[in-house]
């Protein structure tokens, strides 16, 4: 069983069609790179896998369950975590308290009462933190964080819950390339535990971690395979490639 | 007072409506002991607590349940609430028809009379200072965590797979309750409940407050509070009529000035300091 | 490049607390294209944004025409004859194709204002839906209104930011073409990643990175420009 | 009996009329700009005051139906230009800050008083008789000048440039300012427009009641629901949501007491607007 | 304890402390002067005075407040109570129950006044009156016209009971020959009694009721309202909506071609001239209207005009003049009769004080009754809103409290 299928999923914005009948699939441990110029529909088909906008037409499994109508936070629960474009984390509160955020987010209210679940939590912040370079930020607000360890934290964030598949959008927009060199291997140290789907501009980035890639422009796929297929693809050169 | 800022500071839910819960737990107490001869101080508060969060999980699931509402419409809903409520309280016979309902006998404790001033205000004070605990307790807790999270972030909250609507329907009832003990409260110690006590001068008075003391921040509203009804009766008293419209004025250059409250003051001065020392 | 139509001179600035531009200065002339190019979040649009007026610059000057116009609101460059295509939302989407361009045509003397032929003639295309809203077209067609919406206003100097971005190949030559031809007269700055596209049209590239220009090429220059096409390319 | 069922008809088209006559300047600022109005009722009342101080000390009222909308709309002017304009990056500042504003006002006009109320003569008295239900000739006014405000206004906002320029500006600021047009100074005209509205609304209706202070608010959740119902974002669904309460209200306050009438109309403009949170004229989104 | 549980706990002891400085500053400013004696015979008596100075009832208690300083001034003037003279407190109840119990509060139990007079609104009196006359065991003058019912004990009406103003009024229009009549009033407890009241006299004498119609408090447009009373064709119409509603309601009723009588309680030269040239021929029961022609009335509203030129033209019956000044007489007269400033022994001697001059005419109250016997009028409004006196009705007992 696949971990994430999407099977010919068309959003509509009333007369304009975001996107037109796309399918891609996820399998387990696997890294996934959506690509396409701007306005080519990947945030929107990233959307309707992650429940911000719900498909017009189509299907979303994640392992063979149907969540195509689910909210935001059943998907959740079922195992999906997401880190958006801009990082939405919160600012006002400190990196230990953002990654408990994220960690708590099912518990149920009673035992949030009770407090039950910090003593539980505090190993896992630790070690969340020292994995994403946070360690020595713990107590700081997260409005403090540099640019690129903020993106860190919110990547760290979706890491917390033990996700199935996680759901990443420009991870490295505004990274500097030694951020962008670690923030492969943090993606990469991930995938060994879930899937990963990643949208990105940075075709060098996606053609270094990605072991699938799928081109999307207009709303359709045009393509779909290894960052060698595509670069061959004549479709994809056309209307990407020459671009920077 | 304590319950705008639990539901606006601390959830983001902007209400308008605390009066008209208020109210609804005064009049609770005010007909329990008008139609029967209870008047133990623990049974008028735990009736006002169950009235007030029936009523607050009625409007909380009819707000928050299902799809995201604009905080525009909770507002607006709020708003009409109390003015529905204030309505019904004017024309209602049983409510005494705006004239309220008087002569509430003083509360029991055990089966003691409290009725000196005093009493009341240490009986009003013990409720209050463990309503303030509980709140401490519950801002500083976990889920005061998950609430601020839904504030901040209400669609970010969803994502990690908060329960969104269970969460601020969990708020605005306790909220609600709050509301309602504040209301029997002031009921047994006034010995009177009426119309003005559940509109919407009361709604946004305590709006007021919460904006001048700095939404998010508990102890901001009470400073408000102390220093705004001190500065109240007095001014009262030497500019009976400007005073409405100094308040007024007061409240448009909070807002332009003082965004996050008077919390905020120092912390805005030292900015203005660092700005000018700067340049 | 003896004429400074344009001049940029020390630019920095950038949002609140970051900054994102680094003593930019550059300058380009009254007729011509000039491109910068440049690897996401560079600074590009930042930079367009700061001559149009969006974002106050920390400290700089820009001069048009040799008058600074640093201070000046949006709304007054565009009426010196600035006009200006953004990346993101380039129309009006609640109003109708007519709607849009009779707005960019606001600059112009009332008696030209409500001709739209010039405009229909370089994008014949708009012509049988004039009246339809611009949020209900495709990514491509609202950018072609955008930049008619531009264009109509005569500018002398036109501000793109990626005037291809989404824009499909057969569209993209369009206005390949019309951009040349109006770069014969007035002066053109676009921000652009298509480098084909830049290479065809502009006579000068500018190439930013973080915020700074590393980079300044001259197209006629074969080696400088195969230089810039590696280095964006690796 | 006839002349019962013509006086019933003449009350929906003329409360329904009046409450539309009230919306219309707040279709443009709440409706359109989106600027969560809490002063509005009082913009209205301004506009009475200025028909009432015409009617005394140039003893017409006509005069002074035309001079409240210039008086308000300077007033929203200069409040736009000094507060308002602080407050668009943050509705929930814009509603309290104006309820602020509002609280001046109304108390101010309070203060300055010396009757709980003062009654504003028409400058067209009497009633028309029509199958025997006798009209008041006022309230036709209204219903007459009402319907041609409402068309004249969706004409302008429609087909003229001025009318492109509001709807461009609330649309897209950014790309209005770089076509050369000042979003500074239309924000602030068109504030100052639909504060002149609500001027020439309450200059209109305040021989129909007394001016006293709350005279707007009393009339503000009304109005807030009608722009509700109708839908933000547009100018001619708050005037269809105003008729929409209004008609409704009006029947069936024919039937049943107006108390209960109004708290009913109120329940179900709240559970219609909880099912259609965008409004009538709801958008596929 | 956890590193965030550490931080939170600290933030929590300061928000303690805080507090609890909060609550000291406040129990320093609800504390202090509890000292003030009240012993001493040079020492002047303080007298409270409750009303709305602001709200919506403000300028009602501009009246109140000017008729209130003239009668306490006057008193002063002729030496007093018992010698002592009367210091007048002023208290802002700004047309809010909550805030009336508050400032209600203050006069008894920090400035220790030795009654209180006043309230506009029954909600203030009702939220007032344990404050005032049970817990804070004070006498407390109701001045105003009002639904009836009062008899708590300390507390003394010096205003019109319902049967004083209903009774004649409807009397009088049945004694003319109208028949039917059509009730309408506002929504609460007031004209729901006063309506109630009339009901009872009509049935009593042979009329009958074909409509009766309630509005809501605020309602701007009763345009509704007016279709209903001119479809009920009822030859007396009974009105008791307040403010803002009256005049809208009475202009659309007239001028929708309404042929017969309009009457209710709120009519006079205070009330009337908001109606406009509508008023005509509205028909009222008052204790007082400017027209009566009793000469120690006419020297003493003279004097009150010239006195407090701010206030002239606000003395009248809908606002509680005269109530306010035969109240402050009245307990002059009980205190006097007691020989003592003592609640207990003014309490007894109230119940029979009687005044031979007061504007609007002699009072006394009717023993057993805690109210008063009046002289009425019935008057009938002018176009411009002035009134002419139809008849003295003489003296008329109260019906309440029995």
């Amino acid at each position: 069983m696949k971990l994430l299928e999407v099977n010919s999923v068309t959003k509509k914005f009333g007369a304009l069609t975001a996107v037109d009948k796309a399918s891609i699939f996820i399998n387990q441990n696997e890294i996934v790179g959506l690509i396409g110029p701007n306005g080519s529909g990947k945030s929107t088909l990233l959307h309707t896998v992650c429940g911000r906008t719900i498909a017009t037409e189509g299907q979303i499994l994640l392992q063979g369950l149907d969540i195509t109508k689910q909210d935001p936070q059943d998907r959740a629960i079922a195992g999906m975590a997401i880190k958006f474009q801009l990082a939405r984390i919160y600012l006002e509160k400190t990196v230990r308290e953002n990654l408990l955020i994220s960690l708590q987010a099912k518990e149920t209210i009673w035992s949030q009462l009770r407090n039950k679940s910090l003593a539980k939590f505090e190993e896992k912040i630790t070690t969340l933190a020292d994995e994403f370079q946070l360690a020595d930020y713990l107590n700081e607000f997260a409005k403090s964080l540099s640019h690129g360890q903020q993106q860190w934290l919110e990547i760290a964030m979706a890491m917390a819950s033990d996700p199935i598949l996680l759901l990443l959008d420009e991870p490295t927009a505004g990274m500097s390339p030694k951020e962008r060199a670690d923030t492969a291997i943090l993606i990469k140290k991930a995938s060994k535990k879930c899937g990963v789907l990643i949208v990105e501009h940075d075709l060098d980035f996606i053609k270094e971690i990605c072991d699938r890639i799928s081109v999307l422009h207009q709303g359709n796929i045009i393509a779909t395979g290894t960052s060698a297929e595509i670069e061959k693809d004549p479709k994809v050169k056309e209307v990407y490639l020459t671009r920077v | 007072m304590l319950s705008v800022e639990m539901c606006w500071g601390q959830a983001g839910i902007f209400t308008f409506g605390q009066a008209a819960l208020f109210g609804l737990g005064g009049y609770t107490v005010g007909l329990i002991t008008k139609n029967s001869s209870i008047t133990d101080i623990g049974v008028l508060l735990l009736m006002a607590i169950v009235i007030g969060a029936v009523a607050g999980l009625i409007i909380g699931i009819f707000l928050f349940s299902g799809k995201r509402v604009g905080e525009l419409y909770v507002v607006l809903v709020t708003l009409a609430i109390s003015y529905i409520f204030e309505r019904l309280a004017n024309s209602w016979t049983v409510l005494g028809s705006g004239n309220g309902i008087p002569g509430i006998p003083s509360p029991t404790l055990f089966g003691m009379e409290i009725k000196s001033i005093i009493g009341l205000f240490i009986l009003a004070f013990t409720v209050f200072a463990l309503i303030l605990f509980i709140c401490i307790f519950l801002v500083n807790s976990q889920f005061g965590l998950t609430m601020n999270a839904v504030r901040d972030d209400e669609e970010r909250a969803e994502f990690f797979g908060y329960k969104r609507s269970r969460i601020q329907i969990v708020v605005f009832v306790f909220a609600a309750v709050l509301a309602s003990i504040g209301g029997a409260l002031f009921a047994v110690t006034e010995s009177f409940v009426s119309s003005s006590m559940t509109g919407l001068g009361l709604s946004t008075t305590i709006v007021l407050w919460v904006v001048l003391g700095g939404r998010g921040t508990f102890f901001g509203p009470l400073i408000a509070l102390a220093v705004l009804q001190a500065v109240n009766t007095k001014m009262q008293e030497v500019l009976p009529s400007l005073w409405p419209i100094l308040v007024g004025l007061l409240l448009v250059l909070a807002m332009i000035f003082l965004p996050k409250g008077l919390m905020s003051l120092p912390a805005t001065i030292r900015e203005s300091l660092r700005k000018k020392s700067s340049v | 490049m003896s004429e400074k139509y344009l001049e940029v001179k020390n630019l920095c600035g950038g949002y609140e607390a970051s900054q994102v531009l680094f003593d930019i200065s550059f300058a380009m002339p009254r007729t011509g294209v000039t491109a910068i190019v440049g690897r996401n979040g560079a600074g590009k649009s930042t930079l367009l944004q700061t001559i149009m007026g969006f974002i106050k610059p920390t400290s700089g000057a820009i001069l048009h025409d040799g008058k600074d116009i640093t201070k000046i609101s949006s709304y007054s460059r565009t009426r010196l004859g600035i006009g200006y295509v953004p990346q993101d939302r380039p129309v009006f989407s609640d109003l109708t194709v007519r709607e849009n361009l009779i707005i960019g045509a606001t600059r112009l003397p009332k008696n030209q204002r409500m001709n739209l032929d010039p405009m229909l003639e370089f994008f014949p295309k708009l012509a049988d839906r004039l009246d339809q809203k611009a949020g209900t077209m495709s990514g491509g067609e609202r950018k072609m209104v955008g930049i008619a919406r531009a264009l109509i206003g005569q500018p002398s100097l036109l501000v793109m930011d990626e005037p291809t971005e989404g824009v499909w190949h057969g569209v993209v030559e369009e206005i390949k073409d019309r951009l040349i031809s109006y770069g014969k007269n007035n002066a053109i700055l676009i921000v652009e990643q298509n480098l084909d596209f830049v290479t065809a049209i502009s006579s000068q590239i500018l190439l930013l990175e973080r915020g700074v220009i590393s980079q300044r090429v001259t197209t006629a220059d074969k080696s400088e420009l195969e230089q810039l096409r590696k280095k964006l390319t690796v | 009996m006839s002349a019962q069922i013509i006086r019933g008809i003449f009350d929906v088209l003329s409360l329904s009329s009046i409450l539309i006559l009230l919306v219309i300047g707040m279709a443009i600022i709440v409706g359109m700009m989106k600027v969560f109005n809490m002063c509005q009722g009082e913009l209205v009342l301004l506009g009475a005051v200025t028909g009432y101080l015409c009617g005394i000390y140039l003893g017409n009222l006509w005069i002074g139906i035309l001079l409240a909308p210039i008086v308000v709309g300077l007033f929203g002017l200069v409040l736009e230009r000094t507060i308002i304009h602080r407050f668009y990056i943050n509705p929930q500042g814009a509603l309290l800050a104006t309820f602020a504003i509002g609280l001046v006002m109304r108390e101010t006009l309070r203060n300055r008083m010396s009757r709980q109320g003062t009654p504003v003569d028409a400058p067209i008295q009497g009633s028309i008789d029509i199958g025997g239900a006798s009209l008041p000739v006022w309230r036709i006014v209204i219903m007459v000048v009402t319907l041609l405000l409402a068309l004249a206004i969706g004409y302008v906002l429609l087909k003229t440039n001025l009318g492109i320029k509001v709807r461009a500006t609330l649309d897209n600021p950014d790309l209005v300012s770089v076509s050369g047009i000042s979003t500074k100074w239309m924000y602030a005209g068109t504030y100052a427009f639909g504060s002149a509205l609500s001027g020439f609304a309450g200059a209109m209706i305040v021989p129909l009641q007394t001016l006293y202070p709350n005279l707007g608010y009393d009339n503000l959740i009304l109005m807030f629901i009608a722009v509700m119902i109708g839908g933000l974002g547009q100018f001619a669904g708050p005037l269809a949501g105003a008729a929409l309460i209004a008609v409704p209200g009006a029947i069936i306050g024919q039937f049943i007491s107006p108390v209960t009438g109004q708290i009913l109309i109120l329940f179900l403009a709240i559970i219609f607007m909880r099912f259609r949170p965008g409004g009538i004229f709801q958008r596929g989104r | 304890m956890s590193e965030i549980k550490k931080v939170r706990f600290r933030r929590s002891a300061a928000i303690a402390t805080s507090l609890a400085a909060v609550l000291v500053l406040a129990a320093c400013t609800s504390g202090g002067s509890d000292t003030a004696a009240s012993a001493d015979n040079a020492e002047p008596v303080k007298v409270g005075v409750l009303t709305d100075m602001t709200g919506a009832f403000g300028i009602v208690g501009k009246s109140n407040e000017a008729v209130a300083k003239f009668t306490i001034n006057e008193i002063n003037a002729n030496g007093g109570v018992l010698g002592r003279q009367l210091e007048m407190v002023l208290a802002d109840s700004a047309t809010d129950a909550a805030i009336a119990t508050q400032v209600a509060s203050r006069l008894v139990n920090q400035d220790k006044v030795a009654v209180v007079v006043g309230g506009v609104a029954s909600f203030t009196r009702v939220a007032v009156r344990d404050v005032i006359a049970d817990k804070g065991n004070t006498i407390y003058i109701w001045p105003a016209s009002y639904e009836g019912g009062e008899c708590s004990t300390n507390v003394w009406n010096t205003g019109s009971a319902p049967n004083q103003q209903v009774d004649p009024t409807v009397e009088h229009l049945l004694a003319e020959g109208n028949k039917t009549f059509f009730l309408a009033g506002s929504d609460y407890l007031y004209p729901r009694n006063i309506l109630a009241r009339v009901r009872q006299v009509v049935e009593a004498g042979g009329g009958s009721i074909v409509g009766e119609e309630y509005v809501p408090l605020d309602m701007t447009d009763p345009s509704n309202l007016v279709s209903k009373v001119l479809a009920a064709k009822a030859d007396v119409l009974f009105e008791v909506v307040v403010l803002p509603g009256t005049a809208p309601f009475i202009k659309g009723v007239v001028d929708g071609g309404y042929k017969g009588k309009i009457a209710g309680t709120l009519f006079d030269e205070g009330i009337n001239p908001l109606i406009g040239a509508q008023a005509e021929g509205l028909i009222g029961v008052q204790d007082f209207y400017l027209s009566v022609e009793d000469p120690f009335t006419k020297s003493q509203v003279a004097k009150f005009n010239e006195q407090h030129p701010e206030a002239a033209g606000l003395f009248s019956a809908t606002f509680n003049a005269t109530a306010w000044y035969r109240s402050f007489y009245l307990w002059k007269a009980a205190v006097e009769k007691a020989n003592s400033f003592d609640t207990a022994e003014v309490n007894k001697a109230m119940d029979s004080v009687s005044l031979k001059d007061s504007i609007g005419g002699p009072v006394s109250f009717e023993p057993g009754t805690k109210h008063v016997n009046l002289q009425m009028y019935l008057g009938e409004s002018k176009a411009d809103g002035s009134n002419v006196i139809l008849k003295s009705l003489g003296s008329i007992k109260p019906l309440e409290c029995k």
